[in-house]
């Protein structure tokens, strides 16, 4: 099992006399400042592309009919599988799940799953016997840190991007449409959440930065990452463990993170609405009219 | 497997302990006799949260708790000719309720262990969880305990946690808690009749125990008849000739073979129900007041004996100038035929791995030494009959 | 634990079909009662050097009841001996691992990929009755891996799980697990004290409720009213040493009698499997 | 959520009859093992949990446990904590058996881990292990935090060297997310059913600081309840570690009067009132 490449005592120390001493960041960034966030959507429905720095997310959203869990007749599944491979960073191993993957897996659950973000009862096609499960795959595609926010943000872009086929019931038949028959309709989605993950320098950790680089995080001492949505609802807080922090300095995390949870918010509506109007040729009734262009032979 | 890990015992220490467990009377590092357990602390009725559960210390401090927790589940109707058992049984259900047969299915009992630092996939716990659930399981009359009425059952869970570390092997520990567990364990009393839903009585006190104790007032038992019992499994060992019970860790390491007993207790009215066969030494055992002893099973256990390092005789030992000047071909020949037999013969004093089998009349006399009428088993049985039980 | 390594079926179930003659033979009660003399186990045919790639193999057939069941097919390869990795501590002795599984279509109910505890088990008892007869000295820091394909489990067609009989076929797959891994060392060239060889006895009720409980060796479950007890032995035959017992089932403890009995006709069943590995590996010196 | 607790509304009594800041009945042992370095038994209300230390020792084959603090697998210059938690099937009310792979657990873990690493002294230990090994017997809330307080007596007992107590506890609030009334309440020390319905968190603080070593919060809150709640977890924290201090004493006092141990090793300090 290779190791991670750990970064020397050297650069170590220099980073953190750089951010303890003289208040630079080594990528001159603000300590509060995200590296450019950017997000495009694929060809398909559901499938978002996230770029924060160097790290780089894709994930894919996918439905399909199945059966739904015996303790829970009228929810749908949805699920969200991360897998690290090999290409992100070359200490991933395939089918070992390492402990940031756990984590990772268990925070976006905590914030977009557990949060009721989805409207799973809206899946339920016919109690008890058929329901869609949904499945967005996170695949981390370069690891430069700070998975954590730029996977959230990916899943969330992807979800609510994503389009499954529209399905009717007449007298006990359930019948899914091809896109070509009915357009396919967004899921039921109820409210946006995003992570911030700010990281902890210092041997109280007083020195606080948003969106730490992979060098930054080898050196942190604690994290603590705080899902919000932009309705100021906290989803989920997670500080696990390290170096203790002074609870007023998490307080003041969590009000700056509101506002950058805001700014995701507005960067998401925007991109979504630019896609909407790329892909809107007026729907199907549009592709039905005469005015078409037509290939001239 | 957790029977052989890592011994941190010294051949030559390994020798000397051979060597006086081997004595006729053998002499244990801790001067138990060879039939004498290690002291221990067991109580019951610890987690009020369960239906049974027990706590056992060990005086080498190894310790565990055994829960047992039992939910309704509905039996499945078994799917193989439905058609032949609805036409045939339902006119026999009307006048047949009364005496409709209790049966049991293995599926519902259901029993984890878990080991610190082990997998529950390991083979060692499998091994563990395998063994214990065998000897519940063998005489089949267990888990008709558990049936309610024709559709509903009892799901029995056990589940075994070893709290320590697993100093010694932890085989007699987890047994004597599960039967522990299980002889405290109680279900809630029916209050609904024959085949309808089953309904409980909310009234913990009346809850009958899964065991029923035999000497209990009310109870119609007119003579105190040994009561069924769970079974519990004992590890025996024997090096030489000498058969040592409840070995410790360190004796474990030198034994020749070691042998896991079950030994169970049946009612006598049960088991002149199961036994209808006429075997002639039944009519023995239908006459002696003591307990009811059946074996259950026995299985060989790996002894960490094998993995241990071997010493090296000062014949073959080059710091004791064993090849000293051995430069032409011949000597070293002979130098090789005298390692040869040192190897497949044992030297006094040099401890060597055992290896083959236990001879026969050894591993006969093992189970006979726990079976026999005042024999440990009977001793274990008394002295856990002493364990108070709320 | 959930396989993802493979694609699994779709999720919920099917009732298989289920027709209405079948119950009427079985309610006929036609039943094959034991043909061989109670001290004779079945015929059975091994070969060694089955697996080119393997330091050593064998294969064994044990033939069928005659019941319209199957037999017991396995096939054992051994790899090894050979260096262990270079992370595990120093062991003086050579370290044995076995792995017993059953091909998913060797039972009647599918087994899956994953091994479960009885294939487990079955490894565990493997084990110790083969670390019994290697020399395992003779191997410092060496390791050798042991497996074992159940390629069909013996099973009758006719009955059914419900019986509960199913805990005393392992018994008999555990046997033949013993004999063809004592083949496939014996063929990788691994030094052993002896051949080691399993032999199953049972004490069994035939069919007939006076009828006495008589001790059978190699036993077909299917072909007695019941089993009160049996048990599977692993026996050095010129060391006259037992590497392996197990015993299950329910006697009384006044019966040891019985219980000695048992164990004979074991040793004595394990001896006959016994003749026919040493003819098998006689064969391939030869 | 089955269970209406709009009763809190009218005495400002909660389900189990506690007033808003009143912790459960927090009931410990130390010591609780021979076999162990380390050992302790927690009670928080019905939530039980036991805990045995080993270590520091030379680290072994690692086994399933989660690791945190050094990173190398005890290659590196800190001593690695090791936490392994089993959580009983029986622990519940409804048995719910929850396999190693257990996300959920390995999360656990990992907290548990990395709170510990950050307060033992384990740069003291280099290339070493210690093995700490929870067992939950059985469950009615506060988990984690019955966890972590578990952990820390049973390394006081084990002896490691260490900064302070790292207390836990959780608090919660009486409004729910989507009720925005400005009038409630936090709530200390939430049991089972209160989690079920309730936004809570759970705070682990360093010693007697308002230093927060663990702070998770699983469920949707108000961003304004934040600071009720943490000033509440945080007060019940400094509770907790008087608690467990209470208990360390104790125990050293008695060992001292049994003889087990001298006075004067190491106990300069210890005074027997």
């Amino acid at each position: 099992m290779p190791r991670e490449a750990e970064p020397s005592a050297n650069e170590k120390a220099f980073l953190l006399k750089a951010l303890q001493d003289e208040q630079i960041r080594l990528d001159g960034r603000e300590f509060d400042q995200y590296r450019p966030l950017e997000l495009t959507f694929g060809d398909e429905y559901g499938v978002a592309n996230v770029s924060l720095g160097k790290t780089k997310i894709l994930a894919k959203a996918s439905a399909e009919v199945t059966v739904p869990f015996a303790d829970r007749p009228l929810d749908g599944i949805f699920t969200i599988a991360t897998e690290l491979s090999p290409m992100a960073a070359p200490h991933f191993e395939v089918n070992r799940p390492t402990e940031t993957e756990v984590l990772l897996s268990r925070l976006l659950e905590k914030t977009v799953r557990r949060s009721g973000a989805l409207d799973t009862e809206s899946l339920c096609l016919v109690a008890g016997q058929k329901c869609w499960s949904v499945r967005v795959d996170v695949h981390v595609l370069s690891h430069d840190g700070n998975l954590t926010d730029a996977a959230c943000f990916a899943v969330v872009a992807a979800l609510r991007h994503f389009r499954k086929p529209d399905t009717s019931m007449e007298n006990g038949v359930l019948t899914v449409y091809t896109p070509a028959e009915r357009e396919p309709v967004p899921l039921g989605w109820l409210h946006s959440p995003f992570c911030v993950t700010w990281s902890f320098f210092g041997d109280e950790g007083e020195t606080a930065l948003l969106d730490a680089d992979w060098m930054e995080e080898q050196v942190r001492v604690a994290s603590v990452t705080i899902s919000l949505n932009r309705h100021g609802e906290i989803c989920q807080i997670a500080k696990l463990g390290g170096v203790p922090v002074e609870a007023v300095a998490l307080l003041q995390c969590t009000s700056v993170a509101l506002t950058k949870v805001k700014e995701f918010s507005t960067y998401l509506d925007g991109k979504l609405a630019e896609d909407a109007k790329r892909r809107d040729k007026g729907g199907f009734m549009a592709e039905l009219r005469a005015e078409n262009d037509r290939i001239v032979g | 497997m957790a029977s052989s890990q890592h011994v941190l015992l010294s051949p030559a220490e390994l020798a000397y302990l051979h060597a006086s467990l081997s004595l006729t009377p053998p002499i244990r590092p801790d001067g138990r006799s060879p039939t004498q357990f290690r002291p221990l602390v067991a109580e019951t009725g610890i987690l009020p949260g369960t239906n049974g559960s027990a706590r056992i210390c060990f005086a080498d401090g190894t310790e565990a708790i055994v829960g047992v927790k039992a939910e309704v589940e509905r039996t499945r109707t078994r799917h193989d000719f439905p058609s032949l058992d609805e036409s045939a049984e339902d006119d026999d259900d009307l006048d047949d309720n009364q005496n409709d047969v209790v049966k049991g299915d293995n599926d519902w009992v259901e029993m984890t262990v878990e080991i610190p630092g082990y997998r529950d996939d390991d083979a060692g716990t499998v091994f563990l969880s395998a063994m214990l659930s065998e000897a519940l399981l063998a005489d089949g009359e267990f888990t008709k305990r558990l049936w309610i009425n024709q559709r509903f059952h009892w799901k029995l869970y056990l589940d075994i946690l070893l709290i320590s570390p697993p100093l010694s092997y932890p085989l007699p520990l987890l047994s004597l808690t599960t039967h522990l567990a299980l002889l405290a364990a109680r279900l809630p009393r029916l209050k609904s009749e024959g085949d309808e839903d089953p309904l409980f009585d909310d009234d913990w006190a009346a809850a009958p125990y899964l065991y029923p104790r035999p000497s209990e007032k009310g109870s119609k038992a007119t003579a105190p008849a040994p009561a069924a019992r769970p079974p519990v499994t004992l590890l025996v060992m024997a090096v030489g000739n000498n058969i040592i019970f409840d070995p410790s860790k360190e004796e474990l390491a030198v034994a020749d073979v070691a042998l896991a007993v079950s030994v169970g207790e049946s009612s006598s009215s049960t088991t002149s129900t199961t036994s209808s066969k006429p075997t002639a030494m039944d009519i023995d055992t239908e006459e002696t007041k003591g307990h009811n002893l059946r074996l259950l099973s026995v299985r060989t256990i790996d002894p960490p004996s094998r993995l241990t390092p071997p010493g090296i005789p000062n014949a073959s030992n080059s710091a004791y100038g064993a090849n000293a000047g051995a430069k032409d071909t011949e000597k070293k020949k002979q130098q090789q035929e005298q390692a040869r037999t040192a190897e497949s013969e044992a030297v006094e004093g040099v401890w060597k791995a055992p290896r083959g089998g236990a001879k026969t009349l050894v591993m006969a006399t093992m189970v006979q030494k726990v079976l026999e009428k005042g024999g440990v088993a009977d001793e274990v049985l008394d002295a856990l009959d002493g364990v108070d039980l709320n | 634990m959930a396989d993802r390594r493979r694609i699994n079926g779709p999720v919920g179930t099917t009732n298989p079909p289920i027709y209405d003659d079948a119950p009427e033979k079985q309610s006929e009660g036609v039943k094959v009662a034991r043909s061989r003399p109670a001290n004779v186990i079945r015929r059975m045919y091994l070969k060694t050097g089955v697996t080119p790639s393997a330091s050593g193999s064998a294969y064994l057939e044990i033939e069928s009841s005659g019941n319209g069941g199957s037999g017991l097919k396995l096939s054992c390869s051994v790899h090894g001996p050979r260096a262990l990795p270079r992370s595990t501590p120093f062991s003086p002795h050579i370290i044995l691992s076995t792995h017993v599984k059953f091909a998913p279509f060797a039972t009647k109910q599918r087994r899956g990929y994953i091994r479960d505890p009885i294939e487990r088990d079955l490894g565990t008892h493997l084990e110790t009755a083969l670390r019994g007869s290697i020399i395992a000295d003779r191997w410092p820091k060496s390791g050798v891996d042991i497996i074992i394909s159940i390629v069909e489990g013996e099973q009758d067609r006719e009955t059914s799980k419900a019986q509960g009989i199913e805990a005393w076929d392992t018994m008999n797959a555990l046997s033949g697990c013993i004999t063809v891994a004592s083949a496939a060392l014996a063929d990788a060239g691994i030094d052993c004290v002896d051949t080691v060889a399993g032999g199953v006895a049972a004490l069994v009720q035939d069919a007939g409720d006076d009828a006495a409980p008589s001790i059978v060796v190699d036993p077909i479950p299917s072909e007695h009213e019941k089993v009160l007890a049996a048990c599977c032995i692993a026996y050095l035959p010129t060391r006259q040493e037992v590497t392996n017992l197990w015993f299950k089932g329910d006697l009384p403890a006044s019966d040891m009698d019985v219980y000695t009995q048992l164990i004979e006709k074991g040793i004595q069943a394990s001896k006959s499997a016994n003749r026919v590995l040493v003819d098998c590996l006689n064969e391939t010196v030869g | 959520m089955p269970l209406d607790t709009s009763a809190y509304s009218l005495a400002l009594l909660r389900v189990d009859g506690r007033r808003w800041n009143e912790l459960r009945r927090i009931h410990a042992q130390i010591r609780t093992q021979a076999a162990a370095d380390g050992s302790s038994y927690l009670e928080m209300g019905h939530t039980k949990v036991m805990c045995v230390v080993n270590g520091p020792s030379e680290p072994g084959p690692r086994r399933g446990a989660t690791s945190g603090g050094g990173s190398g697998g005890g290659q590196s210059k800190n001593a690695e904590v090791a936490v392994n938690i089993v959580i009983a099937g029986f622990s519940s009310v409804d048995r719910k058996r929850r396999g190693r792979g257990d996300k959920h657990i390995l999360e656990l873990q990992s907290t548990i881990s990395q709170a510990l690493a950050a307060s033992l002294h384990t740069h003291l230990f280099p290339h070493s292990t210690i093995n700490i090994s929870l067992h939950v017997l059985s469950q009615d809330g506060s988990l984690l935090a019955a966890l972590i307080n578990a952990a820390t007596l049973a390394c006081v007992d084990a002896g490691i060297p260490m900064t302070d107590y790292v207390a836990a506890c959780t608090a919660g609030s009486t409004s729910t997310y989507a009720a925005n009334d400005e009038g409630a309440d936090p709530l200390l020390d939430m049991n089972h059913q209160e989690e079920q319905e309730l936004p809570g968190l759970t705070v682990a603080t360093l010693g007697d600081s308002d230093r927060v070593a663990v702070l998770v919060c699983e469920s949707r809150v108000q961003v304004s309840r934040l600071e009720g709640m943490l000033a509440v977890g945080v007060d019940g924290c400094k509770q907790v570690r008087e608690i467990l201090d209470r208990v360390v004493r104790e125990k050293g006092i008695k060992m001292i009067q049994e003889g087990t141990v001298e006075r004067g090793v190491g106990l300069n300090d210890m005074e027997l009132d």
